[in-house]
């Protein structure tokens, strides 16, 4: 019976001591991604030459390409910190999962605000189906359901195990959003949002935006999930404590 | 609204969209260190708390 | 898996089209809908085969939310789901028998809200009717896939639905399955319009069979490897 | 019986979150058995036969279960699973289906059905709708629905509650019956009723199962 309690309490102390560890680099990451967006922000207006046709505007997509660009990354992270919570069923795969589903909406979201700006400038309505655009926007309201349903009443195990399958699903959902929304415009040839030929500083700078969020976004992720940890702990002691019974 | 300002709003959209979430994890982590540390007073000795079940 | 299914399935169906009022609630909710989605036109004014392709697919998807809400409440009653878990059948098996009745149930409801479009939103059927009601059905499919998955993941946990209540059930369903069955939503208008009235353009559906074959097989493929971890009681 | 015991427990506990519900618990249960398990109320008696089921998974410690293939386990909760809107009979007919109930001997399956209802005393009300019967022919009737199935394991939670006399004695009967057949019976009740031939154990919290003596009268 003794070592049934000594072996749970052995790798809680060890979550504790990861946790110290996590701090330090915690704030190292949020740091220096706050430092490169600044610098990006710098370097879009003084180094990225102006783009011909659409002037000033274009500097907008070096915000909005890497913000949809981690969005993504952080739904796809969703979906595998979700099957790794299926497979394993340790807590901490369902804190990284809570920390990326709502990490990528706040991204997905951001993307989709400058966006819609975008769309406002190059082509003076609020809202077109670009594909990428209804995509982000289907995306959003698909996590912010998901989001949802972590905040139902429900155990640990069963709003882990719900959150993760949908986590899943609704990754896989995604690239057939984005090619029913290319579809969906009667034209044929499906509107490509001019970002082919990228003079070679943009590209420079476009990629150290993408840098810059990029650290940004995985401090953010981090701090999240700390948090989500702690919520974990916060809700075993409360079960301790006989504050919500059975 | 000249196509400057739209670059302003953009991007004061951004950096403000991260300003309230770090502030709104700020405000989530303050409460719950504060509730944490109300119930392990309570509860008994730390090191013989049970974790997680398997 | 398969007989378990089928077994299940005949079941809901006996309760759901039988005795319970399950279809018929379904059924009401979609023709409603049709009929003030007709108010949407003028006297005279002709509604679109688009919107009303939208109109038909947006009320089988209302109508799929109470159906599919109610199939699995069937089990919650009184510890039903408990039972079905020690029976000795995989887990994957009360997903699609849920589905296959559900995906019938649906079937039912459409072959009057098809009428009920031609009717309340002065439509034609002039496209080519078993190309469109295939294509219908094969939509379908992808609906009852990710409905009863969708249906089983409201259900909480012993008894965790209770305190959630209801209500939280079927927002829950329909917050979660609009969005994700959007691309199905988009296929199904596109190609019911051409049912209702054949666009003059040379409009390549293919890419659309293509889509909705692929939701299908998402969905399916969701149901059947993730459906276990949603419908168990084991906490 | 043969001496390799139908079901075994080493050291089982289940914790709610971190808060223990039982700890400790060590069983062995041979076919034919019958133990009578009692104990105050939140000592985890429920959860123990949900673990022992296979409806929960336990927090520690091992359980080993013997099933010859097919064998089944027929659990009877306080819930009955059975479905308000169909008659007693199709309640029986369609969890009948789930398990290959090959009818016994040259009984066809409507045979074994009706037989399933009178040994439970419910044979007049077989197109009655399971919801109009009273929580004790409910019961019954969920007995039947397991015993149809001639489980090689069955766990009873308080069977006998909401029974009157009558019924009580069908349902002693019926599980004597199924111990008879070389069933393990566990059943989970209060105080002292039941088949004297039955172990006796008590569930006591935070220490496991304190089996009494058979020849001794617990209180």
């Amino acid at each position: 019976m003794r070592d049934e309690l000594t072996a749970i309490n052995a790798n809680r102390a060890k979550s504790a001591r990861a946790g110290a560890g996590l701090g330090a680099l915690n704030l190292v990451l949020l740091l220096a991604g706050g430092l490169a967006m600044a610098a990006s922000q710098w370097a879009i207006f003084v180094h990225a030459p102006e783009e011909q046709v659409m002037g000033l505007t274009q500097k907008l997509f070096y915000l909005h390409l890497p913000l949809a660009w981690w969005g993504l990354v952080s739904f796809l992270l969703a979906g595998l910190a979700g099957a790794f919570y299926l497979a394993k069923r340790t807590p901490g795969w369902d804190a990284l999962g809570a920390a990326a589903l709502e990490t990528g909406l706040l991204l997905a979201g951001l993307a989709l605000f400058t966006g819609s700006i975008w769309a406002r400038t190059a082509w003076n309505t609020w809202w077109t189906w670009d594909p990428r655009l209804s995509t982000a926007l289907v995306m959003c309201f698909i996590y912010a359901g998901v989001l949802a349903v972590r905040r139902l009443d429900f155990s640990f195990e069963r709003r882990a195990s719900l959150s993760a399958v949908l986590s899943i699903v609704a990754f896989a959902d995604v690239p057939l959003v984005f090619f029913s929304a290319r579809l969906w415009p009667r034209t044929i040839h499906p509107s490509i949002v001019g970002n082919g030929g990228l003079a070679p500083e943009m590209l420079a700078v476009l990629l150290f935006c993408l840098a810059g969020l990029g650290v940004f976004w995985l401090g953010l992720v981090l701090l999240r999930c700390r948090q989500a940890l702690a919520e974990q702990r916060l809700e075993r002691l409360q079960i301790l404590n006989g504050e919500n019974h059975e | 609204m000249s196509k400057i300002d739209w670059l302003w709003l953009g991007g004061a959209a951004v950096w403000l969209g991260f300003g309230a979430y770090l502030v709104l994890l700020a405000r989530r982590q303050a409460s719950l260190e504060r509730r944490l540390a109300g119930l392990e007073t309570s509860v008994r000795s730390g090191n013989d708390l049970p974790a997680e079940e398997s | 898996m398969l007989k378990g299914a089928l077994i299940l399935c005949r079941k809901d169906l006996a309760l759901l089209a039988g005795r319970g009022g399950g279809l018929v609630q379904a059924l009401l909710l979609g023709l409603l809908l049709i009929f003030i989605f007709s108010l949407t036109r003028g006297p005279g004014e002709a509604v679109s085969p688009q919107a009303a392709a939208a109109i038909f697919w947006i009320s089988s998807l209302f109508c799929q939310v109470l159906l599919f809400t109610a199939l699995y409440a069937l089990e919650e009653s009184d510890g039903q789901r408990q039972a079905l878990l020690l029976a000795p059948l995989p887990g994957q098996s009360v997903w699609l028998g849920k589905a296959l009745a559900g995906l019938t149930l649906l079937g039912l409801a459409q072959l009057v809200f098809l009428p009920a479009s031609v009717i309340f939103l002065g439509q034609g059927m002039s496209g080519s009717i078993p190309g469109g009601l295939a294509l219908i059905l094969l939509t379908d499919l992808g609906l009852a896939a990710l409905g009863s998955m969708l249906g089983a993941l409201a259900q909480g946990g012993a008894n965790q639905a209770g305190r959630n209540g209801p209500a939280a059930r079927e927002s829950l369903f329909s917050i979660l399955a609009f969005p994700l069955l959007l691309p199905l939503l988009l296929a199904g208008i596109r190609t019911g319009a051409a049912l209702f009235a054949p666009a003059a353009g040379l409009e390549d559906y293919g890419d659309w069979v293509r889509l909705i074959l692929a939701c299908d097989a998402v969905f399916s493929g969701a149901g059947l490897l993730l459906f276990g971890f949603i419908y168990d009681s084991r906490e | 019986m043969d001496a390799l015991p139908l079901l075994r427990l080493g050291h089982v506990a289940k914790f709610y979150g971190s808060r223990p519900i039982f700890r400790n618990v060590t069983l062995e249960l041979k076919a034919g058995e019958i133990l009578h398990l009692s104990g105050p109320n939140g000592s985890g008696k429920s959860t123990l036969l949900r673990v022992i089921a296979g409806l929960s998974r336990p927090s520690a410690g091992e359980l080993e279960l013997r099933l010859k293939s097919g064998a089944r386990i027929g659990y009877l909760a306080h819930q009955t699973a059975l479905y308000p809107q169909l008659t007693a009979k199709e309640n029986l007919l369609f969890w009948s289906r789930f398990y290959k109930v090959q009818p016994s001997a040259k009984k066809g399956l409507e045979e074994s059905l009706n037989d399933a209802l009178r040994r439970v005393g419910l044979e007049k009300l077989a197109q009655a709708t399971s919801g109009t019967l009273s929580r004790g022919q409910a019961q019954r009737l969920s007995l039947a629905r397991l015993l149809l199935l001639e489980p090689a394991l069955l766990l009873l939670d308080e069977p006998d509650s909401g029974l009157d006399e009558k019924a009580r004695e069908l349902m002693e009967r019926e599980i004597a019956a199924a111990a008879e057949r070389g069933a393990g019976v566990i059943r989970v009740g209060h105080g002292r009723e039941g088949v004297a031939k039955a172990r006796r154990a008590e569930l006591r919290p935070g220490q496991g199962l304190y089996f009494y003596e058979p020849a001794a009268a617990p209180c």
